[in-house]
């Protein structure tokens, strides 16, 4: 953990700092002005322990936020807190969805004998691949864990085998093999970008199967290792490389809608929830 | 499946004979049930036993205002004394499926059938021990109208539990003693039940109204307020007071209401809280030991069902008329009948193209591994990215800083974490030799420990194993953010000169790889998860595409496994390709020549 | 040693040869197969939670033992973990074996609420910043892929969204130039969603679908032995 | 990409500039919401008209597979999705896969019910969270109620009026799976494939498009992509502008505002090459 923190001027680190304390006092000041505030007409008064809440995560959202600048102490401490409730939440979770009615109610609060028999009879073994599941942690006995590791790992194996083939391979397959004449998945478009019976009808059709037939093709020969990428193979898979190409730009365009909306819902929080502004747009 | 085939050979013909019916049928006005030799009745083909299938001709359109009928019964001569269920089938779309392809393949003679599959354990019911006969509870409801009691309903539940628990026990489910302690502690559930029920109903009832208090008051409020917007001078004082009180008395039916619905759901609680602390437990256990029960039961009943639906039993067909009218095939006074046995089977035949595929492929697959076994150097045509590995370290060693190995979320068996740890293998073992450090970021216990032998081998060849310090590779973060956070973090913190994020990622994908590049480290990327591929793209130096990374770790490691499966893809893949080609090609001839190719797409169908 | 890898090589080739199989076998044992299994995993998942845990929090005392720069902060890992595992297990005074009334409200759902998923939710956003920055830092026309990738981004940033409609109502036009400009961009969307991505896509899955065969094949036949977790 | 470390605090310094316009691109338009009109696309109007279709009475499986963090983009879909279905006499029956999920399904489906006048068990069942991902599909495959005895407000599924035709997967008559991650895979594998439903998704805007090759196939009977399939339905169904259409502009608003970034770098990037520097 030697490595060099960022080199700053001792300088600029100290107005950083101070900053830094600056905005935590403006929190603190904004929170208390709109804690302050009575709650509006006809709004609902909200519990005490909501009214917190709102106020920690709203100082968390900031601070994670923070990042965009620069790592700073706070979000180091933001940063583990958050690693340590999402354990303690996965813990609980766990415990309630798992180990109380798959272990605990069938085995240690059994109704009756032959209860508490039928249970070990038919989770004993599993029990035991799970706590063999633990010697993973010690060096010398981890061999133990093969045996659960083994189960499940030849279990999603050997039934991925067969689920990939049927969704995956035969599926896909048999959606790119079609005659040309295929009327195009869905021509509303076409009747937009183009005009003319003929062409929306019969042109486009053609034309956009022999655009999936190329594409799919090529770009699964640019995958294609076992020989040099040379001459009309070299050609080949350049149109393949063209189709990833406008792919992943369309991925990229379609994606950018997803992650603002990550950010809209964030602001929302804060503009409505935290300084409780007008308008709120109910999301 | 026997049957099932020769259905397919005979179809034509019987469709023939079956057009005619309906023509004629469609003359009169009303349909004429199917010829009697023209119906069968036969085990389901590729299922666990549990049907047969009925199947007739299908008439030229479908029949208006008619349902088919099938009568089943045990024996023979329960037709004679009316011992039989009646299955009503209304001809439409949805309810009658034809062309089976799942069970009688694409012969195009499926379209000219009807089949309708009868298990018949949901007609023929098995008694169920546990609960009253018709007869038993018909006779407890006649002593109850005599008795007449008031809620005999709840005699008869008692009544049945009674029955149920004796029944427990004779099956050796459960001992006297827990018996009787059941029957104390269900008539305590019973109460308490009650109980609760009455207290949540008037719980609710306070709800409601609380609610509508509540929306009066905010219409009030509302009123009050567009009389003040309207309201000026002397008025508007005593507009503004009423506002007031109409704000107050809205917070007020506020309070009333959280408090309302605060009581309904504590309503269960309440009442719980009435019981004693033995009578709780005993409530619980009975809890606990119902659902117990319940599964055992269940199991039991499904095993008498299985029973049920192995015998033979005997069939009629007919159609019903608008009238209601059953006109049952073959010669009136001795209609046909027809006996089916549904059997298991030990394959399910619409699998085979499945199966095929999946031993062909494992075979190629398998082969080449041996061959790559024997001849380690098959030939991998050359990837863009992995100079890129060695140029990244090489830049490492200039900087004199450490390069970042980020595993992504891949578990230790996922495709791409594997490659991953043969390309760590390989950095690592440059990073020994030009002595840089190597860190490597993990969220997976398992990843971290085969990470960190791969990394002490490759200390060990390179011949520096005492500059091998296992803190270098870290676990550090759980969830998929906290992973994400914790490494960007770090990258800004210590400045990498290289980061090299190859395994499987998901959203992070873009944090990290953004974060990397404003500490200005060159990038090496490589995944086979494809919605992140075009972040990668745009962000990294090098991004190994999806197939890529596998072909990369093969070309790498050299190792026989890899490249031999490596080679067996390439095979599937030319099928694919031409697969492909070649039948659009058909289809496209078969549409201008009109030949019938379906079948070829039954080829692929995945059928449920 | 035999026990320690010939016997869970046997286990993995024996349940994957099953759980292959028994998807052709329409018998009801196979279904039974399937069930136990799956209820198997059920429990075992349940403990595969304590391994992660140990090793995070391990990592974290050596942190703190070994009193490595910003090892102070690796004591919030614990309070946060220990706050959350305690309330969740006092559960509003319930216990951690009974589960509290429908719509109550909980700390353990507080400290989700207000805790994990903001942090969560926030890390997450970030993404939109930083895909702002890498599209405005890396997308160049530089050569013809590069410009396919860009020209093809900017058709879709137009098309998911009805930039001249909204811009016209601006200037509270209500133009049907606007109007078309958009549905133009929608429909090349669609269309280039619908051809070069979905060929793309497709081919990709097909590959890995590909890959992911062949390596279950390699574990079942114990040639991929890495998920032993090395040691002999 | 690799900077020299000269560039490093120039790169630094566009980046905040970006990040404060991007932040501003947002705020404003969400302070003076006016709803943007935009015509519904091809995809949404055939999702729509999917469960147009379905006859009265039929189930629709309903899995709101996402967490709090996807709400803004997939919440409104769900309420909306829960609309349409009350309105043409469907019944949801609503599960999800995250545990987070859960309190969100709850809220939408108590808030529309309420709405519609509806009441669970009877016009639709809330079956709540279930570990096990793909080995809860196959279970639901083979029984649907034991693999849920209850449901969320612990009342027995079995004698359930809402849930009478349902003994398996294969009685739904139409499922949607409201994805933010990669449950539409596990869906399609594990349930329409295999036990032969007709499936359809909403998923996120990062989701979407690799659902494409389902679509085509056929796997998919139709696909919701991010907000703006959001907003799309929205329109179809309530014939208005709802929560999503509201967050429509500020979406348009950072559209624009990248647009303009790429084009302004790439235009100086061309100029420099013009000069016949290599641009950045």
């Amino acid at each position: 953990m030697d490595a060099p923190e960022t080199s700053t001027s001792p300088m600029r680190q100290n107005i950083e700092r101070i900053v830094l304390i600056a905005l935590v006092i403006a929190f603190a000041v904004v929170t208390y002005i709109v804690v302050r505030r009575p709650a509006g007409v006809g709004e609902e008064p909200k519990a005490t322990r909501d009214i917190i809440g709102v106020i920690i995560s709203a100082g968390l959202t900031l601070i994670m936020y923070s990042f965009l600048y620069r790592d700073n102490p706070l979000f180091k401490m933001a940063e583990n807190l958050y690693v340590g409730v999402a354990l303690g939440y996965e813990a609980i979770l766990v415990w309630r969805q798992s180990l109380v009615p798959e272990i605990v109610d069938p085995l240690f609060r059994a109704p009756t004998g032959q209860a508490l028999v039928s249970a070990i009879m038919e989770r004993g073994i599993a029990i035991l691949l799970g706590l063999m599941l633990l010697t993973r942690l010690s060096k010398k006995h981890s061999w133990f864990s093969r045996y659960s590791y083994g189960l499940m790992i030849g279990w999603w194996a050997g039934f991925g085998i067969y689920a990939v083939t049927d969704s995956m391979i035969l599926k896909q397959l048999q959606a790119s093999v079609a005659g040309l004449q295929k009327d195009v998945a869905d021509s509303a478009w076409a009747s937009t970008l183009f005009s003319g019976d003929w062409f929306t009808q019969v042109g486009l059709p053609i034309f956009g199967s022999a655009v999936l037939l190329v594409g799919v093709v090529s770009v699964l020969f640019y995958f294609f290792f076992s020989i040099e990428h040379r001459g009309p193979a070299g050609a080949v898979s350049k149109v393949g490389i063209w189709f990833l190409m406008v792919a992943f730009g369309a991925m990229f365009g379609y994606t950018v809608m997803g992650r603002l909306a990550l950010l809209i819902d964030r602001f929302d929080f804060l503009l409505f929830d935290w300084l409780k502004l007008k308008n709120n747009l109910g999301i | 499946m026997a049957s099932a085939k020769t259905i397919d050979r005979f179809g034509g013909l019987v469709a023939a004979i079956a057009i005619g019916f309906s023509l004629c049928a469609a003359a009169w006005g009303q349909v004429q049930p199917p010829a009697a030799d023209s119906v069968k009745v036969h085990d389901r083909p590729s299922d666990d036993g549990s049907a047969v299938v009925v199947e007739w001709p299908k008439p030229a359109e479908l029949p208006e205002n008619v349902q088919y009928v099938i009568e089943i019964a045990r024996k023979p001569e329960d037709f004679a004394d009316k011992k039989f269920q009646t299955i009503k089938i209304t001809p439409s779309k949805n309810l009658l499926k034809t062309g089976r392809e799942k069970y009688f393949g694409f012969a195009a003679s499926n379209q000219d059938w009807y089949a309708e599959e009868v298990t018949p354990a949901e007609y023929l019911k098995p008694q169920i021990p546990w609960a009253f006969t018709a007869e038993e509870s018909a006779h407890l409801r006649t002593v109850g109208d005599v008795a007449a009691v008031a809620g005999i309903k709840d005699a008869l539940t008692g009544l049945e539990q009674w029955k149920s628990l004796t029944w427990c026990v004779k099956e050796g489910l459960l001992s006297e003693k827990d018996a009787q302690r059941a029957w104390l502690a269900w008539k305590l559930t019973e109460r308490y039940a009650k109980d609760v029920t009455a207290a949540t109903a008037e719980a609710t009832a306070v709800q409601k109204k609380a609610e509508e208090e509540l929306e009066q008051a905010v219409e009030a409020r509302k009123q009050a307020q567009t009389a003040v917007s309207q309201a000026s001078g002397p008025g508007l004082e005593q507009a503004k007071e009423s506002l007031a009180a109409a704000v107050a008395a809205e917070a007020r039916a506020r309070a009333a209401l959280r408090s309302a619905n605060e009581a309904a759901r504590m309503t269960g609680e309440r009442v719980r809280e009435g019981l004693t602390k033995s009578e709780r437990s005993d409530v619980d256990w009975l809890g606990r030991l119902d659902s117990y029960l319940e599964q055992a039961k269940a199991k039991r009943l499904k095993k008498a069902m299985q029973e049920i639906n192995a015998g033979t039993y005997c069939y009629r067909f007919g159609v019903r008329s608008e009238g209601g009218e059953t006109t049952l095939v073959g010669p009136v006074g001795a209609e046909a009948v027809y006996s089916g046995r549904a059997e298991a089977n030990l394959f399910r035949r619409y699998k085979l193209n499945n199966l095929v595929f999946a031993l062909a492929f494992s075979g190629i697959v398998l082969t080449f591994i041996q061959i790559a076994k024997r001849n380690p150097n098959l030939y991998i045509r050359k990837i863009a990215g992995l100079e890129a590995v060695e140029e990244a370290i090489g830049r490492a060693t200039e900087m004199g800083r450490s390069a970042y190995f980020v595993h992504g979320l891949g578990g230790v068996s996922d495709l791409a974490t594997i490659a991953a740890i043969n390309v760590l293998s390989r950095v690592a073992r440059r990073a020994a030799e030009y002595d840089t450090r190597v860190r490597v970021m993990n969220w997976e216990p398992i990843v971290t420990a085969v990470s960190q032998e791969v990394v002490q081998q490759a200390y060990t060849e390179a011949g520096r194993p005492d500059a091998y310090d296992p803190d270098d590779i870290a676990l550090v973060g759980y969830n998929q953010f906290s992973y994400a956070a914790a490494v960007a973090a770090r990258m800004v913190r210590e400045q990498p000169a290289a980061i090299f994020l190859i395994g499987y990622f998901l959203a992070e994908s873009l944090l990290l790889s953004e974060t990397g590049a404003s500490t200005g480290a060159i990038q090496v990327a490589g995944t086979d998860s494809d919605s992140q591929l075009p972040f990668f793209i745009t962000t990294c130096d090098y991004t190994l595409i999806g197939e890529e990374l596998y072909a990369a770790s093969a070309y790498l490691s050299r190792e026989p496994r890899m490249l031999g499966s490596l080679r067996g893809q390439d095979v599937a893949k030319a099928f694919l390709m031409t697969a492909m080609v070649v039948g659009t090609i058909v289809f496209t001839m078969a549409v201008a020549f009109g030949w019938h190719v379906e079948w070829i797409k039954g080829l692929f169908e995945v059928l449920d | 040693m035999w026990y320690k890898r010939t016997i869970p090589l046997l286990i993995v080739f024996t349940i994957g040869v099953l759980a292959f199989a028994h998807n052709y076998v329409p018998l009801r044992i196979s279904d039974q197969f399937r069930e136990r299994l799956s209820e198997w995993f059920r429990i075992i998942g349940g403990f595969a939670l304590f391994l992660g845990a140990y090793s995070l929090l391990h990592m974290h005392v050596s942190r703190i033992r070994k009193q490595q720069p910003g090892w102070a902060y690796s004591v919030f890992v614990f309070v946060g973990a220990a706050g959350m595992i305690i309330v969740g297990l006092l559960n509003e005074g319930y216990g951690p074996l009974r589960s509290a009334p429908v719509g109550q409200p909980t700390w353990y759902q507080w400290g989700y609420d207000y805790i994990q998923k903001p942090c969560q939710a926030t890390i997450f956003s970030l993404l939109a910043f930083f895909m702002a920055s890498a599209a405005f830092r890396t997308f160049r026309a530089r050569n013809t892929s590069a410009a396919l990738l860009l020209a093809s981004a900017l058709i879709v940033m137009f098309g998911r969204v009805a930039i001249f409609q909204t811009v016209s109502a601006w200037f509270g036009a209500q133009s049907s130039f606007a109007r078309h400009a958009d549905g133009l961009f929608s429909a090349t969307t669609d269309a280039i969603m619908e051809y070069p991505n979905l060929a793309a896509t497709r081919a990709i899955l097909l590959g890995i679908s590909l890959g992911a065969i062949s390596q279950s094949l390699r574990i079942l036949f114990g040639i991929e032995r890495s998920y032993l977790g090395g040691g002999d | 990409m690799a900077a020299p470390r000269a560039d490093i605090k120039r790169i630094a310094v566009t980046r905040h500039i970006i990040y404060a316009l991007l932040t501003v691109a947002i705020i404003v338009p969400m302070l003076r919401p006016t709803p943007c009109s935009f015509q519904p696309t091809p995809n949404s109007r055939r999702f729509h008209e999917r469960i147009e279709q379905l006859p009265a009475g039929s189930e629709v499986l309903l899995s709101f597979d996402y967490s709090p963090d996807a709400k803004a983009e997939l919440y409104p879909m769900s309420v909306t999705l829960l609309e349409q279905c009350f309105e043409r006499g469907l019944i949801p029956v609503v599960m999800t896969h995250w545990p987070e999920g859960v309190r969100l399904a709850e809220q939408a489906c108590h808030d529309v019910a309420k709405k519609y006048g509806k009441e669970s068990g009877k016009d639709y069942v809330l079956l709540g969270f279930k570990p096990g991902g793909g080995n809860l599909l196959l279970n639901m495959g083979e029984n649907f109620k034991s693999a849920f005895p209850e449901d969320y407000y612990h009342q027995p599924t079995a004698t359930m009026a809402a849930l009478k035709g349902v003994k398996t997967l294969r009685d739904i008559d139409l499922a949607v799976d409201l994805a933010a991650g990669p449950t539409v895979d596990m869906w399609v594998v594990y349930g329409s494939d295999r036990y032969g439903f007709p499936l359809a998704a909403g998923t996120t805007a990062v989701a979407a498009p690799k659902c494409y090759p389902y679509l085509q196939s056929g796997q998919l009977k139709g696909l919701l992509g991010g907000m703006r399939g959001a907003a799309d339905y929205e329109q179809l169904v309530v014939k208005g502008v709802g929560p999503a259409g509201k967050l429509m502009l500020p979406q348009t608003v950072a559209h624009l505002l990248l647009i303009v970034l790429l084009v302004l770098a790439n235009g100086r990037f061309t100029l420099a090459r013009l000069r016949g520097k290599e641009g950045t």
